[in-house]
């Protein structure tokens, strides 16, 4: 998918990339060599005593059982709200694909949260829940069920999750709706004909021909939890109650920036960094090579 | 005019107090100008501060939390030693104006005062005079009046009987201050980097487990690590609220009720009387790396901070404690303390007894670290997942590998 | 749809009106609390209905201090640093991502792919995981509290250049043959042809920029000092701070609900545009 | 098997009426090609009878059965569409199946018919492969193969060749002409290409603007069209028409010339002839003025302006001719080859 | 004003050598056709004449200067593209003006040789709609004009009809024709249609896989085809082929049947007829079972098997005939349209 022709080499463009590899290099490159750096590094807060210390910061990462568990902690998240936002917006858009008019409409009034800066849906999250004066404890309670957040871990980690699920829903919708649409007509009819009736139509048909929307959205979604909800995180639970919803992120942050253990925390930001160049390198994969019939 | 950065963490209505000290400062003299920022949270405002340090960018002036003690002490050469400062730029300073509850904490082992006692806290006991009326009973002392109150409480109607934020500085810091009963090795941490966690001693968990066990019948309800909890008090869904006498503030703005303090309750199996509590709140450090001139200007501000009459109002508005002996007296003038009965309770909390090594405080390094985990684990022990001997054996551990890394990292 | 059935499309109009109800509720709430008194906002239950104090509200936060004492600037000057940071770092990474785009699509030169993969890796990395170096770089060229450390640091964009590198290789070989056919340059054709060919792209990345811009809470909380130069998502973090001495939340609501309104505008009033670039290409 | 009827079909977009009252009887096992410029509602016709657009009005009968209100896959028919529509995740084989299974029918009786089909369709190599891995004209029987199998009452085609290049289609037309003699499957074939038409159909229907000009033979199509549009629309280079008055038995054309029709007709008429039925004749009545000459190898076409008018003509002559610009040619016509249309009405005048 | 001078051009793409030694002096005001199937190198010649693609060995001359380095803005040529490379977001007007703007000719000389152009192709009406507001036709004619506008010494045409459908094709073929003409530039055109390039071209270049296999007037290709590849190209539908052995002025076919040729030739040859010179003739020599007729109206094609052999054969008959699948037909065609090739080198033997 390259271009056939170009334009004869000059300095041209190596002026053109110049703002942005020179932002890069100074905002990105030099930070993260730094954060490299440190990782290697047992420093007191204030940088003043530093010691080198090889790969200790790393080993006490691997020994240390809160973190290994919070690997497991944030996948769990992310699964959960790719998975939730995603088949929200799946059955959504396949409802709205079946009107004919007003999917626009409903797109309209479904597209907004996306607008919504995480730390804004984790204050409205909170609030709703709030054990003391939120609706949803209220209702809750009135079902015989306590709410309380600050004290139960799986309730906090469903706070969270569906907070950050339904900031991304709107996203979602939007990709799921423009795959269906794009679906040749004919295709459908076809299966009509064939005598699928409507769910086995999305079933065999609408929903494996946007399999490579489906995957997008996989990679997408799973970046998001990992790195964007840190807002929601930190506004709604502060990683709480008892760790149970420290995502790695979250972790990073609370280590370098509350515990200002910054050896540690550039220890992770370091295991994020690989993390992060992976499902890149996925992702660039996946985008340059769309799966495509 | 010569510009004072003052960062701090004071939010809502105190964060308007600040402001207001400011600006009569500056009102008050044409040299200096005070500027405050609000930075967030205390964590939030000592990380920001820390990061500007780095940068070359710090305050003049920054407000940081008890905890943060030990990383701000042992960081030399970026903390300026408010005695110092006075002492450099002029200024009348003696240490023996404060209160020695106050002030030993921020002292070096040689009596140096390191910050500026600004906002010193310490937890009581808050109560709902009309609901413990209402349930027949008195004020609570000891913790077993304070199980039946709850009982009562919750007998009665209410949703919860006590709960408490804070946990770490109420729960642990506290209890083992008033019961002179040891956090820790080497004097609590003020002897020495390489001092151990003991909180895990049979009086604190038999205490947790006590109070874990009166969640079930919602004796007691959690409601989170610092003021979250603040609600159930005001709305009148729990009688009984422990936490800083800071609150006072809020309180008087948000309860609908006849509410009073009282002093943190004993308990008897582990002591047949109080010792005395340990302060919390803030301190006010300043920061190396500017112009002499510019601390002079500070410490000029600092003198006028320490005033009875701000701090007498500060006392009176915020409920935080009167840091100096004359602005204690001065409230006392004022007959502040005979119209608002109760709002003596921290004064009298803090000078029950002369501060023994247990109860002059703590002086742990990477304490705020060790207090999330604390939380952590207390937080496991409410939700009934580990018992209280397991969260306190856990947190003591977790506790001292924070303690050796820290001793590392400041060697 | 096949199925001509009237059952099947109200079903269908039924599930969706609830999937919007779902969807709107924290925002309904949250309307609903900006219109009430603070006291009436910390009685169980809380209001589900809206109450008249929505212009008090809205008069008091807007005009006024905002919640009391959070001491940090009016809330329209907030609105107005975070309208400029959104703006500034939206045009800016848009800019820098067409020029090297282009640079990258349209010529062959050494290092072209190596150009490439420095930004598309790099960039990938969340500001929250690098932090304290990038603070410290921006400390040492003296940006901190100022529009430039705001937004320059975040300007660099890998999704907007790779992005545009995809709109760029779906223009036909044949506009840049006419074009050179026409005797067009390469900044000419850059200007005449490029720019007004991706202007759907450009919209639609100007919708999530400025969103991203408006919506950065960690890197404004830390590289801005001065209160003038607060930004609104970041007062909110604060005031929820603050929430815990006085749950002021009726102020709390109404500084939400005007921290989304712009974003919000911004995505509805584009979404066409929006729409149209985001699922076309970056699929 | 089964024959058509449509009766008094209507269809309307809200208050746009975009077919208007066809009526038809297609026979069992007959080949119907529906043909017309683009917009006729050609797909609509057919789409209605696959039950896949709704009646206005009217009713369509397949069999003995009104079908007006049964969903597509209840009426037996198989449609194979423009683009061909398989879905592009099965394999071919999937492909055909998933109608059968569906159907429930049992794998063995899955597994032969799509063998079989593969078989007429000579795609049996093609089974396990995607269509994206097919070329065009091997997606096009893939797509035939999805309908055989199903063996249905009636094969519906929607263009299915025009994503063709013109060599494939050619093949195809006469592949597809083969199989529906062979398999004897009632069949409505809906096309623009009137080259198509002509070659398929048993009859072809010509719809313009929702009407039906007319319906019979292809040859009758030639021979006798119904009206200018037919006349126009059915051969190439299009019919001549120059426009003239009618008197006993002869049109006098608007330079003057007079040319016998034995019609009885009178009035204002088009008259009608072919570039292929227009022979070089000195003295003929049509004299024209060459003004430009395509050779394509069989034949020869004289591009001119009938003279002493402004009215275009094609002549289209055997061969490679002699003949130069600017050369002045004419030609004479066989009284069978003139045709008569009445100018207003532009309806064919019947002797 | 311009002749083009190809020498022994050549082209490869790293290793894959795409156009090998092209040779071809095109004249002042000619218009060229480069016919050839996909893939042929058709476009990659014409490119190299407009510098979009460099030149690997080899020259371009326009007129008496060597081009090869230069800039295609400077070679003073006009390019038409199959998708018409419009620029969608300018107006037509501003699409034509584009070229002269950056020539930095004055306002008012762009007005004139915008209208003037406009008027030649009579899209005046339409020059201020965007192209996406345009049907097919009128993109093509605005991508004329932009090209007509610049006053270049050279058109070139990148099969610029393919996206329309049939009717227009024709009628944009003849309106290039005729504008080429009046304009009497220079022109290279290319197309995968032999029928376009029939029509068009004052001298066809027949490329197959990167040769050039003849390069000749219309009829000379129709007439006497260099190779079986031109032959088969050249003329629809295509020339039969029949094998048999030569000898002695005649060729015995593999069933038999001897045809008198009139060449000398011998060995294995190939004999090639084209359907329309085919005529049906008691005990012609060419016997045919009829296996499927297609009435076209003007003619009728009979498709068969040569009897004794599977060589499938085609005949194209005047008019509508009554022949009948199934009927044995016998055909004879004139010995000056038969066209011998040598079975081997597949090229022509000429006498
Ligand atoms: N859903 C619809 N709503 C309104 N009008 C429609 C709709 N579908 C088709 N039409 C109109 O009905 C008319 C007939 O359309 P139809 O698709 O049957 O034409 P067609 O003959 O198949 O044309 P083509 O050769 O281009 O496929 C057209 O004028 C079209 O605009
Ligand atoms: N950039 C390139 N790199 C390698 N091979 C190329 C390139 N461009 C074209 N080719 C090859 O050169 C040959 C000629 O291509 P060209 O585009 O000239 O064919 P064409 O005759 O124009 O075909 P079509 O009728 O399909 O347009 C083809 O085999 C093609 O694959
Ligand atoms: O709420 P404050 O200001 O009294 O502080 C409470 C704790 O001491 C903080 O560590
Ligand atoms: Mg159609
Ligand atoms: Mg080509």
């Amino acid at each position: 998918m390259l271009k056939r022709v170009h334009f004869p080499a000059s300095i041209l463009p190596y002026l053109l990339v110049a703002p942005q590899v020179i932002v890069t290099l100074i905002f990105f490159i030099w930070p993260a060599s730094q954060a490299v750096y440190q990782s290697f590094l047992i420093e007191d807060a204030f940088g003043l005593s530093t010691e080198f210390v090889w790969f200790e910061n790393f080993t006490y990462l691997w020994d240390d059982s809160h973190y290994r568990s919070s690997f497991g902690r944030t996948i769990f998240f992310s699964a959960c709200v790719a998975f939730l936002s995603m088949a929200f917006a799946l059955i959504l858009a396949g409802f709205a694909d079946r009107v004919i008019r007003g999917s626009t409409v409903y797109r309209t009034l479904l597209i907004w949260p996306y607008a919504v800066a995480p730390v804004l849906a984790g204050a409205l999250f909170l609030f709703m829940f709030n054990p003391t004066i939120g609706i949803f404890p209220f209702i809750l309670e009135k079902i015989g069920y306590g709410w309380n957040h600050y004290l139960n871990g799986g309730q906090a980690m469903f706070l969270v999750i569906i907070a950050a699920a339904w900031k991304q829903v709107a996203y979602n919708f939007l990709f799921y709706l423009a795959a269906m649409q794009s679906i040749p007509r004919s295709i459908t009819e076809a299966a009509a004909i064939d005598g699928a009736g409507p769910i086995r139509r999305f079933a065999t048909i609408i929903f494996p021909l946007i399999s490579p929307t489906t995957f997008f959205l996989l990679v997408i979604n799973a970046t998001y939890a990992f790195f964007e909800t840190f807002g929601i995180i930190h506004a709604v639970t502060q990683g709480g109650p008892a760790n149970s919803t420290t995502t790695l992120v979250y972790k990073v942050y609370n280590d370098g920036f509350v515990g200002l253990d910054l050896g540690g925390s550039a220890a992770q930001s370091v295991i994020l960094m690989i993390l992060v160049i992976g499902m890149t390198v996925i992702q660039f994969r996946f985008i340059e090579k769309r799966v495509q019939y | 005019q010569t510009e004072i950065n003052w960062w701090h963490a004071m939010g809502g209505t105190n964060g308007e107090r600040i402001d207001k000290m400011a600006a009569d400062f500056n009102a008050s003299q044409s040299d200096y100008v005070v500027k405050p920022s609000y930075k967030g949270n205390y964590t939030e405002t000592m990380t920001a501060a820390i990061a500007a340090f780095r940068a070359g960018e710090q305050p003049h002036l920054v407000q940081v939390f008890e905890v943060g003690t030990a990383t701000m002490m042992a960081a030399k050469g970026a903390i300026y030693p408010v005695e110092k400062l006075m002492a450099d730029a002029g200024e009348p300073f003696n240490g023996d104006d404060y209160l020695p509850a106050v002030v030993s904490y921020y002292q070096t082992p040689e009596g140096e005062l390191l910050s500026m006692p600004f906002n010193s806290s310490t937890p009581v006991l808050w109560y709902n005079a009309d609901a413990l009326e209402a349930a027949g009973v008195e004020v609570p002392g000891t913790w077993e009046e304070v199980d039946a109150a709850a009982k009562a409480l919750v007998d009665n109607g209410m949703k919860c009987g006590i709960s408490f934020g804070w946990q770490s500085w109420v729960m642990i810091e506290n209890f083992s201050a008033w019961h002179d009963l040891a956090l820790g090795t080497k004097e609590n941490g003020f002897a020495g980097f390489d001092t151990e966690l003991t909180f895990n001693n049979d009086q604190v968990a038999a205490r947790l487990q006590a109070v874990a066990d009166m969640q079930a019948d919602n004796k007691f309800v959690y409601g989170g690590r610092r003021g979250d909890s603040l609600p159930m008090f005001t709305n009148g869904e729990c009688g009984m609220w422990m936490n800083s006498s800071a609150y006072y503030g809020s309180i008087v703005g948000q309860a609908k009720f006849k509410f009073g303090q009282t002093m943190l309750p004993l308990d008897k199996t582990v002591a047949d009387a109080p010792q005395n509590s340990i302060i919390g709140g803030a301190t006010l450090w300043a920061l190396q790396g500017h112009e002499s001139d510019e601390y002079k200007g500070l410490a000029q501000f600092l003198t006028y901070l320490s005033s009875p009459e701000v701090q007498a109002w500060w006392h009176q508005e915020t409920g935080y404690v009167p840091i100096t002996k004359a602005a204690a007296e001065l409230s006392k003038e004022q007959g502040f303390y005979e119209s608002n009965p109760g709002t003596d309770t921290a004064i009298k909390q803090l000078s029950l007894n002369t501060p023994t090594a247990n109860s002059r405080g703590l002086r742990f390094g990477n304490f705020v670290q060790i207090r999330d985990v604390i939380n952590e684990e207390m937080e496991a022990l409410w939700a009934g997942n580990i018992s209280a001997q397991e969260a306190l054996d856990n947190a003591a551990n977790r506790g001292n590998d924070l303690l050796r890394k820290f001793e590392r990292s400041v060697k | 749809m096949v199925e001509n059935r009237p059952f099947l499309a109200i079903l269908s109009h039924l599930i969706l009106i609830l999937g919007v109800a779902m969807v709107a509720l924290p925002v309904w709430i949250t309307f609903v609390g900006a219109s009430h008194e603070a006291e009436r906002m910390l009685q169980t239950p809380i209001p589900m209905w809206p109450g008249d104090q929505f212009f008090v509200n809205l008069k008091q936060t807007f005009w006024g201090s905002g919640l009391t004492g959070t001491s940090i600037a009016p809330v329209w000057m907030m609105m107005f640093n975070s309208l400029l940071m959104a703006l500034m770092i939206a045009f800016g990474k848009i800019a820098i991502s067409l020029l090297s785009a282009f640079a990258i699509v349209y010529f062959k030169f050494p290092f072209r792919m190596g150009f490439f993969w420095m930004i598309f890796i790099t960039l990938m990395l969340p500001v929250e995981v690098r932090i304290l170096p990038t603070f410290e770089v921006v400390a040492d060229l003296g940006m901190l509290n100022s529009y430039w450390g705001l937004t320059i640091p975040l300007i660099a964009s890998a999704t907007a250049t790779f992005m545009f590198r995809q709109v760029f290789l779906t223009i036909p070989d044949e506009m840049l043959e006419s074009a050179r056919i026409d005797g067009a340059g390469p900044m000419r054709f850059f200007w005449d042809i490029l720019i007004p060919l991706s202007r759907t792209n450009i919209a639609a990345l100007f919708v999530i920029l400025f969103i991203y811009g408006w919506n950065q809470y960690l890197w404004p909380l830390l590289i801005t000092t001065d209160a003038d130069m607060s930004t609104i998502v970041v007062s909110i973090k604060q005031m929820l701070e603050a929430a815990e001495q006085s749950p002021e939340w009726n102020i709390i609501m109404m500084i939400a609900l005007l921290a989304m309104v712009p974003p919000i505008f911004v995505v509805i009033a584009m979404q066409k545009l929006f729409v149209q670039g985001l699922t076309e290409t970056d699929k | 098997m089964a024959g058509i009827k449509l009766d008094t079909l209507t269809k309307s977009y809200g208050d746009t009426q975009v077919l208007h009252h066809i009526d038809a009887e297609i026979e069992d096992g007959e080949f119907v090609v529906i043909v017309g410029p683009s917009g006729c509602g050609k797909s609509t016709l057919l789409r209605m009878v696959a039950g896949l657009e709704s009646v206005t009005s009217g009713n369509v009968h397949i069999g003995d059965k009104r079908v007006n209100d049964l969903e597509p896959a209840d009426r037996d028919i198989a449609m194979v569409f423009q683009n061909y529509a398989l879905y592009p995740h099965m394999s071919v084989r999937d492909n055909m199946a998933y109608g059968l299974k569906i159907r429930k029918l049992s794998k063995a009786e899955i597994d032969r018919r799509v063998n079989e089909a593969a078989e007429i369709l000579e795609i049996g190599q093609y089974l396990d492969r995607k269509p994206r891995q097919l070329s065009g004209g091997q997606r096009q029987r893939v797509a035939m193969g999805r309908a055989i199998v199903r063996d249905p009452q009636v094969f519906l085609f929607d263009e299915p060749l025009s994503n063709l290049d013109a060599k494939l289609r050619v093949q195809m037309r006469l592949e597809i002409r083969k199989l529906q003699k062979r398999l004897g499957v009632t069949s409505i074939f809906v096309t623009h290409d009137q080259v198509e038409a002509m070659t398929l159909g048993d009859r072809l229907m010509v719809l313009n603007g929702g009407y039906v000009e007319q319906f019979g033979t292809p040859i009758e199509l030639y021979e006798r069209p119904a009206s200018i549009f037919v006349a126009g629309f059915i051969g190439s280079p299009s019919m001549n028409f120059l426009s003239g008055a009618a008197n006993a038995g002869q049109v006098t054309l608007s330079n003057g010339t007079t040319i016998a029709t034995g019609s009885t007709a009178s009035g204002e008429v088009l008259l009608g002839v072919r570039p292929e039925h227009l022979k070089p004749e000195e003295n003929g009545p049509f004299k024209m003025t060459i003004e430009m000459l395509e050779h394509l190898g069989g034949v020869t076409l004289l591009h001119g302006v009938l003279d002493g008018t402004d009215t275009q003509i094609v002549a289209s002559l055997n061969g490679i001719t002699d003949h130069q610009v600017g050369d002045q040619v004419s030609f004479a016509a066989k009284q069978s080859h003139l045709h008569l249309f009445d100018a207003k009405s532009e309806k064919r005048i019947e002797e």
